[in-house]
């Protein structure tokens, strides 16, 4: 791969995953509109949002990590789409892998997590006291995913991950081999976007929106900027792992949209459950479906 | 004269001039000047080590018809280079500004700088052993040595110093009676006589061996279930001393434990010995220990109110990241173990100079009465930053690279229920760490803070050095992972096929040159569209939310106490069943043997104690 | 359904002295007693009679006698039928003990009239200010304080003569009288 | 719906004469006027229609317009009805604690002049001698669709660069806090600091500094400073011992 | 110095915290505040903070005509202020000594029960919205819109309706009302299910109500809790049915009940009782026709409305409980004094701040508003 092509990858990639967050956000709140019977905002509005939000006159800021705090929670999702590949982009995602990846995308987390606790804000504190925990809670189905998936296919390498389930068909694909990882893949991402019922972190009535308390205009916005980036690197991700990626980007982005409709979607069936019912629930069903799905795999 | 003379000589010179002249206010510089000079005679060493060629030690000793020798393999070099980086940058620590309070507060300086002298001192000798006698007896130094330095502080440490003495005392009972063993079939000490008698041992009397050694070996090192010791009388120790235990002290369990169980009995024939009554063998008992000793002490320090201890919790628990990498026996993994070792240290002493920073200046490391410190404090605020990335192993910094390491291990080898455990103990780290930061630097400034400014050059130095250190060998980690591959064939384990970024696998490969400069990209990206937005102004601290009322300096809204109380509801009943049952019942068999211990020494005092203890140790070996 | 409320009752309140019964219908008793006897009255209708709910506290300011009327409003979820117990202290130093021991609502009914009227209740758990808490002025209830008058003082009012007001009135519409106009004229 | 004057000195907004800044200008102002993020705060009876307008039968989303929880999230301080004087502080405080641009909308008959309370003594009369109203919506209480018809009316205000309540407060920032201490009394101090952000922002006018500015800096008490120290101290002195 | 009202529970050098419920929350029902004192996120103390709705009504009706405070009384309750207008008007009425026509009565009952069933959505609303279950409260704020439509078309108000005059009522009903009244209440009914299935049945909910904010019936009593609080630790008592007013010895209904007394309990009694009103009001849609004459008894002018002196207690049952006017005649024109008893005086102080201890910060929305507290109410 020439250098050329590699940075212009490097480039469109955080592009393309901006453009279709955008949309997905979009999408969250359209079908949030549709289950409680209303029309929802026009097609443009998550933009309109966060260019306003980047216009504000003042910007409010409670100090330096605060700043970079969100530099970092922007910044650490640039990087994570790189390794992520796409339809036609392979990025750099054979230099670090499946392991990396989901080391790198702490990396927001922790500037997010850095940058509200400067705000000095009990809220933001207990959010985010709230949100590592509920990544303990999340992130144990998660790796026994990763592990399933990575021993099944032999690599942790996306791209090989990608290609082995192309080869196959439809019958090749992840979830058709492991239906019970993806399912327990499933509860992970609903863990993962924060959405409810484990949409502890937010929890306006609880917290005031928790780790967002303090942040306004280009702090907020890089917030929703970073919204957009989670929901595209998490629809990406799981379809990598268990729909095969994209053979081209129709059906690419077509499986992507499925994906993350499913947790959007029960987003607005649900209440939020306390932090440790949420935990118990984490640690119970979905370890439980993908310790079993794991059996099944390594056998 | 060899590098090895050399520098043993001048570790010994600076422990008698430290003895001697150690009063005078100059006795820290130079002596951290000497540790400097020590490194030099490493580094010079550096070119045989590279060509796999062993360097010795002039002197030998006869003792019991036994030759005693001392050498410096590729191992013992390794480990050699962090003690003496550690010893050099807490003397460094020391030398000024800390030290200086430290003596005013009635603290004995002098008997601090000794004793870390004698730390380094008796640690190379360790590392030098050339047989299992010179070995036992560089393993009771230490012991010793580092007891003296525990008990600098005085009060609450000589108690903890004095459980520890406990623990070392029986361990160094279990490895005399496994060298007596050993001794016995092999009618010598010499590495090559056991590493031949080996074989010919029945399986029963290699698990005898193994438990002995490893028993005495994991008390050091603080295994589980030997680590109760460890968390008290590392934090009670005064500042660079704390650091310099966290970074290396504990890991000569692990030098001990690569020699004998690794190089000498050979992890092949540990996989031979089953448990009985099980499908388990000796080796995944290891594996299990290891993933017991990252998650139990990693969620212990998650309850911790004090920084000094929750660091020191977390010291034992990274050691079973060490021991599993090691254990998995792989190229890849056992590198990951070796490698950690060398980023553990940095990272945790790093930690301690920060929180002993911030003690220094605000005069206490209790997690509930410190907070927004990072206005005061920013560098030590960005040392700890740097310090709790790489500890939670996050990239860029360098504990990501060894624990990626061992993940990938973990994977290969197809060990779902380890990794699993070993992922489990990540999260906690990063839930504690970001405890630590969060209680210290981040949220509300206290009003008696208001005050406070950072801590003195001396101090910030060598955090500086640590932090880019830390930097540098996250993003080039091949490094030092050049000296993990040259101990991994001094050992006989697989030797992993390093690159500069990491390491090239056909089944996915770490380049973290590429990962690094993507990250750094990505901020790059983040920063442009961050300050393309408009210009940012500070605002005060209690100008702030809390639900449109009014904040005053006298109001406490800062969230420090019972952190994850969520998460908490949940586990602390755990907490309560299972460590405190298993803590209980062994403090009560363990304190028997104390009570019986502390009954014979406990009135003396600590100097008369050591000269005693000296005199009987040394009849103990020479009759 | 309804109840009576119970004879032996009846005879029992004759033992208080200076006790003062009206019945007004099936269901509402007025009791007007004097100030010292009605933590007694209290007790016996919460102890004896099951009067346990009170349903409310309220002050009446009667400037021109220089006292305070104090109704203590009780429901007896058995006999279903409700008391009320009058009582007159004086407004000057206005100061009563407090019922709380007998009656747990009491508290905020008490607090509520301390800031209003300035009336102390001894033994009240909290006579801490509750929705008064940034004013400074007397207690606003006291019918001496004219609010409409401190209103004046403190507050302009904005001018509000748009055009087509203007117009209407011109014409002989609008408000060409204020309600008090019109009740002067008549008796 | 008549419009009332209401008392906010007219600005001329600086035309940048670049065209690719003129055209950012209008695209900044264009996002601001469709988005509109509104201050989750009931300060009055008025409150009770803002559900109907935001739910199902009237959709505020459809214009963009979302609550918001905390005031730094928010552009618009709805004051739905009476504000009592206790209340009006925190509404103070919370305006102060927004981004500009920010944007206030008086809802309902009692922020124009009182309304119903008139001879109330708890509740504030004129809300714009407190804060720069942008637009009165009146009514006791205005329907959901006024509600809409209002948001409309600011749509097109910020569109067209009308809206400039925020500023108003910088440049008359004294003429507000007189008014604010003649009701709160002379202490009266908010956190934020409208001055300093006011010259930062180079916001400033002639009546942002003033007589009450100047009884505010005597009366003030001191926020402890809070920039970061890079200097590296020397001294040996513990700071705050004593707490331990 | 800032405003002295903040009152700071108490001092370091504990490791308590402390976190402000309001004014500005969304946990927090209306302009009011609860501050809390956590450890960890365990309330070890509780305060409430009232007074940001205050307009001093009491003092404003004593300057008040009669009729002119017809206006000024629904304000003080807003998601509910049909009781409020009954309630003073019965008060008038028994200091006058005045019969209200019967048509006038059944016409007040329909509009309590319309009120009534519009502020339980509202109160379901948002109970669901402080779980993070956004849906029920747009469909709830929705369907009570329905109810809200038939006011504006009865009454000519959306929320304040300012129909019940002291005598009666201010008109009579429009033209195929009731059909439309019956229709709405079947479209309603036609709801209840998706609610259920929704929010009541909901698992995830349960599991969040579920001894959330528990009280026993001794407790309850103690504190002087009335309305579906009380009803929820067990106590079958409403003043609809024991202390009579109105036409309601007439209708028939049951009083829902519930043991155990938290959150859970306390929505599934306001749940069965939009359900009785349903009942009910079909029951007045079935009787307005049969009951004829005017709708109000002629009342002096009311610019010059000396009322006899005296002093009346009623109550009446509002969706939150007992609401009693103390209403006290001196023979002029305007009341000598007027106390209003709301029925969140009760639950929105001492009740909360008693809850409140103990319970996890996650909790303390939800009590609020599961206690369905009022704020207005409180402060007056």
């Amino acid at each position: 791969m020439s250098i050329q092509t590699l940075l212009m990858e490097l480039v469109l990639m955080p592009l393309v995953a901006f453009v279709v967050g955008l949309f997905m956000v979009l999408m969250l709140r359209r079908i949030g509109a549709k289950l409680q019977r209303r029309v929802g905002p026009p097609v443009m509005q998550p933009l309109y949002d966060i260019v306003k939000l980047y216009g504000k006159k003042t910007q409010i800021s409670h100090g330096w990590m605060h700043d970079i705090g969100i530099v970092m929670a922007v910044g650490g999702y640039v990087a994570a789409e790189t390794l992520l590949p796409v339809p036609g982009m392979d990025g750099i995602a054979d230099k670090g892998g499946l392991v990396t990846l989901v080391y790198v995308m702490m990396i927001p987390s922790l500037g997010l997590a850095l940058g509200v606790g400067q705000c000095a804000n009990p809220n933001g504190s207990i959010g985010i006291a709230r949100a590592l925990t509920a990544m303990l809670a999340y992130d144990v189905p998660f790796v026994i995913v990763v592990f399933g998936v990575a021993w099944y296919f032999g690599t942790t390498n996306l791209v090989d991950i990608i290609a082995i389930q192309q080869a196959g068909g439809v019958a090749g694909w992840g979830a058709t081999a492991m239906p019970l990882l993806a399912i327990a893949g499933l509860f992970a991402l609903q863990g993962m976007l924060g959405k409810q019922p484990f949409e502890i972190y937010i929890a306006p009535a609880e917290i005031a929106t928790g780790p967002m308390v303090e942040m306004s205009g280009k702090y907020l916005g890089g917030l929703f900027v970073m919204q957009c980036f989670q929901l595209y690197t998490a629809g990406v991700l799981y379809v990598s792992l268990f729909l095969g990626g994209g053979e081209n980007w129709l059906f690419f982005l077509l499986k992507v949209f499925a994906v993350v409709a499913i947790p959007m979607t029960v987003a607005f069936l649900f209440p939020r459950y306390k932090t440790e019912q949420m935990i118990r629930l984490m640690w119970k069903w979905p370890v439980m479906i993908g310790l079993l799905g794991l059996a099944f795999v390594m056998h | 004269m060899t590098p090895l003379d050399e520098l043993l000589l001048f570790s010994g010179l600076t422990l008698v001039f430290l003895l001697l002249l150690g009063r005078f206010s100059y006795a820290g510089k130079v002596a951290t000047v000497f540790y400097g000079g020590q490194l030099l005679f490493l580094a010079k060493m550096a070119d045989r080590i590279v060509d796999g060629s062993i360097v010795t030690f002039s002197l030998q000793v006869e003792l019991f018809g036994q030759q005693m020798s001392w050498r410096f393999d590729a191992l013992s070099w390794f480990f050699a280079v962090i003690t003496l980086g550690a010893g050099l940058l807490s003397s460094w620590y020391a030398s000024g500004e800390w030290g200086e309070r430290f003596r005013r507060r009635g603290g004995n300086l002098w008997l601090l700088n000794v004793a870390l002298a004698a730390n380094v001192f008796s640690m190379l000798i360790l590392l030098g052993s050339g047989d299992l006698l010179a070995l036992f007896i560089g393993w009771e130094l230490v012991s010793w040595a580092s007891f003296l330095l525990m008990t600098v502080a005085g009060g609450r440490a000589i108690q903890a110093a004095m459980r520890y003495i406990t623990y070392a005392m029986s361990g160094a009972m279990a490895i005399l009676a496994g060298i007596v063993l050993l001794w016995s079939h092999a009618g010598g000490l010499q590495y090559g006589q056991i590493i031949e008698v080996i074989p010919q041992l029945s399986q029963a009397q290699v698990w005898l061996l193994v438990a002995l050694f490893g028993s005495g070996f994991a008390v050091k090192m603080g295994l589980l279930p030997f680590h109760l010791w460890q968390a008290a009388a590392y934090a009670e120790t005064p500042g660079p001393g704390a650091a310099f235990f966290g970074a290396i002290s504990a890991r000569m369990g692990l030098y001990a434990i690569i020699l004998v169980l690794v190089q000498l009995i050979g992890l092949a024939r540990l996989s031979e010995l089953m448990i009985p009554f099980t499908f388990l063998d000796m080796r995944d008992l290891w594996a299990w220990i290891a993933v017991l000793t990252i998650i139990l002490p990693t969620y212990i320090a998650l309850r911790q109110s004090d920084a000094r201890y929750l660091l020191a919790w977390h010291g034992i628990g990274q050691g079973g990241y060490m021991l599993l990498g090691l254990v998995m026996g792989d190229a890849l993994g056992s590198a990951g173990g070796l490698l950690h070792v060398f980023n553990y240290a940095t990272n945790q002493a790093v930690l301690f100079f920060a929180v002993f920073a911030v003690m220094f200046r605000t005069g206490t490391a209790d997690l509930n009465k410190l907070g927004g410190l990072i206005t005061r404090m920013p560098i030590s605020f960005f040392a700890m930053l740097v310090g709790i990335i790489g500890l939670a192993g996050l990239p860029p910094m360098n504990g990501f690279v060894s624990k990626w390491f061992v993940y990938r291990s973990l994977m290969i080898e197809g060990e779902p229920l380890l990794f699993l455990g070993a992922i489990i103990g990540t999260l906690g780290t990063i839930l504690s760490v970001y405890k630590l930061i969060h209680n210290t630097f981040l949220g509300q400034l206290r009003v008696e803070h208001v005050e406070v400014r950072e801590a003195p050059w001396s101090m910030v130095a060598p955090m500086i050095i640590l932090m880019l250190l830390i930097f540098a060998t996250g993003v080039a980690p091949g490094l030092v992972l050049d000296w993990v591959a040259l101990v991994q064939s001094a050992v006989g384990l697989p030797v992993v096929e390093n690159t500069l970024g990491g390491v090239e696998l056909a089944s996915g490969s770490l380049d973290m040159l590429w990962v690094v400069g993507v990250l750094f990209a990505g901020f790059g990206i983040g920063a442009l569209l961050f300050y393309s937005g408009g210009r940012t102004r500070q605002v005060h601290q209690l100008d702030n939310y809390a639900g449109g009322h009014f904040l005053t300096a006298e109001i406490r809204y800062h969230y420090s106490d019972n952190f994850y109380a969520g998460l908490m509801h949940l586990i602390r009943p755990w907490y309560r069943g299972s460590f405190v049952w298993l803590e209980s019942t062994l403090g009560s068999l363990l304190g028997i043997a104390a009570s019986l211990i502390q009954r014979l020494y406990g009135a003396l005092h600590p100097s008369i104690y050591l000269l005693v203890t000296v005199v009987v140790t040394l009849t103990w070996v020479l009759l | 359904m309804s109840k009576k409320v119970t004879p032996w009752l009846d005879n029992l309140l004759q033992e208080i002295e200076g006790i003062e019964i009206r019945r007004k219908d099936s269901r509402r008793v007025r009791i007007d007693i004097a100030a010292d006897s009605l933590p007694t009255l209290l007790e016996l209708l919460r102890g004896r009679a099951g009067y346990v709910h009170l349903s409310a506290i309220t002050c009446v300011d009667w400037i021109d006698e220089s006292q305070f009327e104090l109704v203590y409003q009780l429901w007896s979820y058995e006999s279903q039928s409700l008391v009320s117990a009058h009582i007159r202290i004086a407004r000057d130093p206005g100061v009563y003990v407090s019922v709380f021991d007998l009656y747990q609502p009491a508290a905020f009914f008490e607090r509520d009239i301390h800031e209003m009227f300035g009336v102390y209740f001894e033994g009240s758990p909290d006579m801490s200010k509750f929705i008064l808490t940034e004013w400074n002025g007397p207690p606003p209830m006291r019918k001496e304080f004219d609010a409409e008058a401190w209103v004046n003082e403190t507050f302009e009012r904005k001018e509000y003569q748009p055009d087509w007001l203007k117009e209407i009135t011109e014409q002989g519409g609008g408000i060409v009288k204020s309600p008090e106009e019109a009740r002067q004229k008549k008796p | 719906m008549k419009e009332i004057d209401i008392p906010i000195e007219a600005s001329v907004d600086r035309n940048r004469t670049n065209p690719l800044a003129r055209v950012f200008d209008e695209l900044v102002r264009f996002c601001r006027s469709r988005s509109m993020f509104m201050l989750h705060y009931c300060t009055g009876c008025g409150a009770i229609e803002l559900p109907p307008a935001m739910t199902s039968r009237f959709d505020m989303e459809r214009l963009g317009i979302q609550p918001m929880v905390t005031p730094r999230q928010a552009d618009i301080l709805l004051i739905t009805g009476y504000v009592s004087i206790k209340t009006l502080k925190r509404v103070i405080l919370t305006y102060e604690q927004m981004g500009s641009p920010k944007y206030v909308i008086g809802i309902c008959s009692c922020t124009v002049n009182g309304g119903m309370y008139w001879q109330s003594y708890a509740t504030a009369k004129q809300l714009d001698q407190y804060l720069p109203v942008d637009l009165y919506i009146a009514g006791c209480m205005p329907r959901p669709e006024a509600v809409l018809e209002g948001m409309r009316k600011l749509m097109d205000r910020i569109r067209s660069g009308e809206a400039d309540g925020w500023k108003d407060y910088y440049r008359r920032y004294d003429w507000y806090l007189g008014n604010q201490q003649h009701l709160f009394g002379d202490d009266w101090q908010t956190p934020a600091d409208v001055i300093g952000e006011a010259s930062h922002y180079d916001l400033a006018g002639p009546g942002t500094e003033g007589e009450h500015t100047r009884l505010l800096q005597q009366c003030q008490k001191p926020l402890e400073p809070q920039q970061t120290f890079f200097q590296i101290g020397g001294s040996l002195e513990v700071k705050g011992e004593s707490h331990e | 110095m800032r405003p002295e009202n903040y009152q700071a529970i108490s001092h370091p050098p504990s490791n308590e915290y402390e976190l402000n419920f309001g004014p500005n929350h969304p946990g927090i029902e209306g302009n009011y505040a609860l501050k809390v004192k956590l450890h960890g996120d365990v309330v070890v103390a509780a305060r409430a903070d009232g007074g940001y709705l205050h307009r001093g009504f009491e003092k404003l009706m004593e300057g008040r005509l009669w009729i002119q405070n017809i206006a000024l009384v629904p304000r003080i309750c807003v998601p509910d202020p049909v009781p409020m207008e009954v309630c003073y008007s019965m008060a008038v009425e028994a200091l006058n000594d005045m019969e209200v026509p019967e048509r006038a009565q059944w016409l007040r009952v329909l509009q309590l029960e319309l009120s009534r069933i519009a502020a339980h959505l509202f109160t379901f609303g948002g109970h669901a919205a402080t779980t993070g279950m956004y849906t029920t409260m747009y469909w709830g704020v929705a369907d009570r819109d329905q109810i809200l439509d038939l006011f504006e078309e009865w009454t000519g108000g959306r929320v304040y309706h300012i129909y019940n005059i002291p005598g009666g009522v201010r008109r009579d009903i429009p033209a195929g009302f009731l059909d439309r009244v019956s229709h709405t209440m079947d479209y309603i009914e036609s709801r209840l299910p998706d609610y259920d299935n929704l929010f009541f049945t909901n698992q995830v909910f349960v599991d969040r109500a579920r001894d959330t904010g528990p009280m026993n019936q001794q407790q309850a009593l103690e504190w002087g809790v009335t309305g579906p609080n009380l009803r929820a630790t067990g106590l079958a008592f409403d003043v609809r049915r024991d202390d009579p007013y109105l036409v309601y010895d007439q209708i028939d209904f049951d009083i829902p009940t519930e043991a155990p007394g938290d959150a859970w309990a306390r929505t599934l009694v306001r749940r069965q009782e939009l359900k009785q009103s349903i009942h009910i009001v079909r029951q007045v849609v079935e009787k307005l026709p049969s009951v004829s004459g005017p709708v109000r008894t002629r009342i002096p002018n009311p610019l010059a409305w000396n009322v006899p002196p005296g002093e009346t207690y009623t109550r009446v049952e509002s969706s939150k409980g007992e609401l009693g006017y103390y209403v006290v005649s001196d023979g002029g024109d305007k009341p000598h004094r007027v106390h209003v008893r709301g029925p969140s005086s009760m639950h929105a102080v001492q009740v909360l701040e008693q809850l409140a201890v103990g319970a996890r910060l996650e909790d303390v929305a939800q009590i609020m508003f599961s206690l369905d507290a009022c704020p207005p109410e409180v402060d007056r």
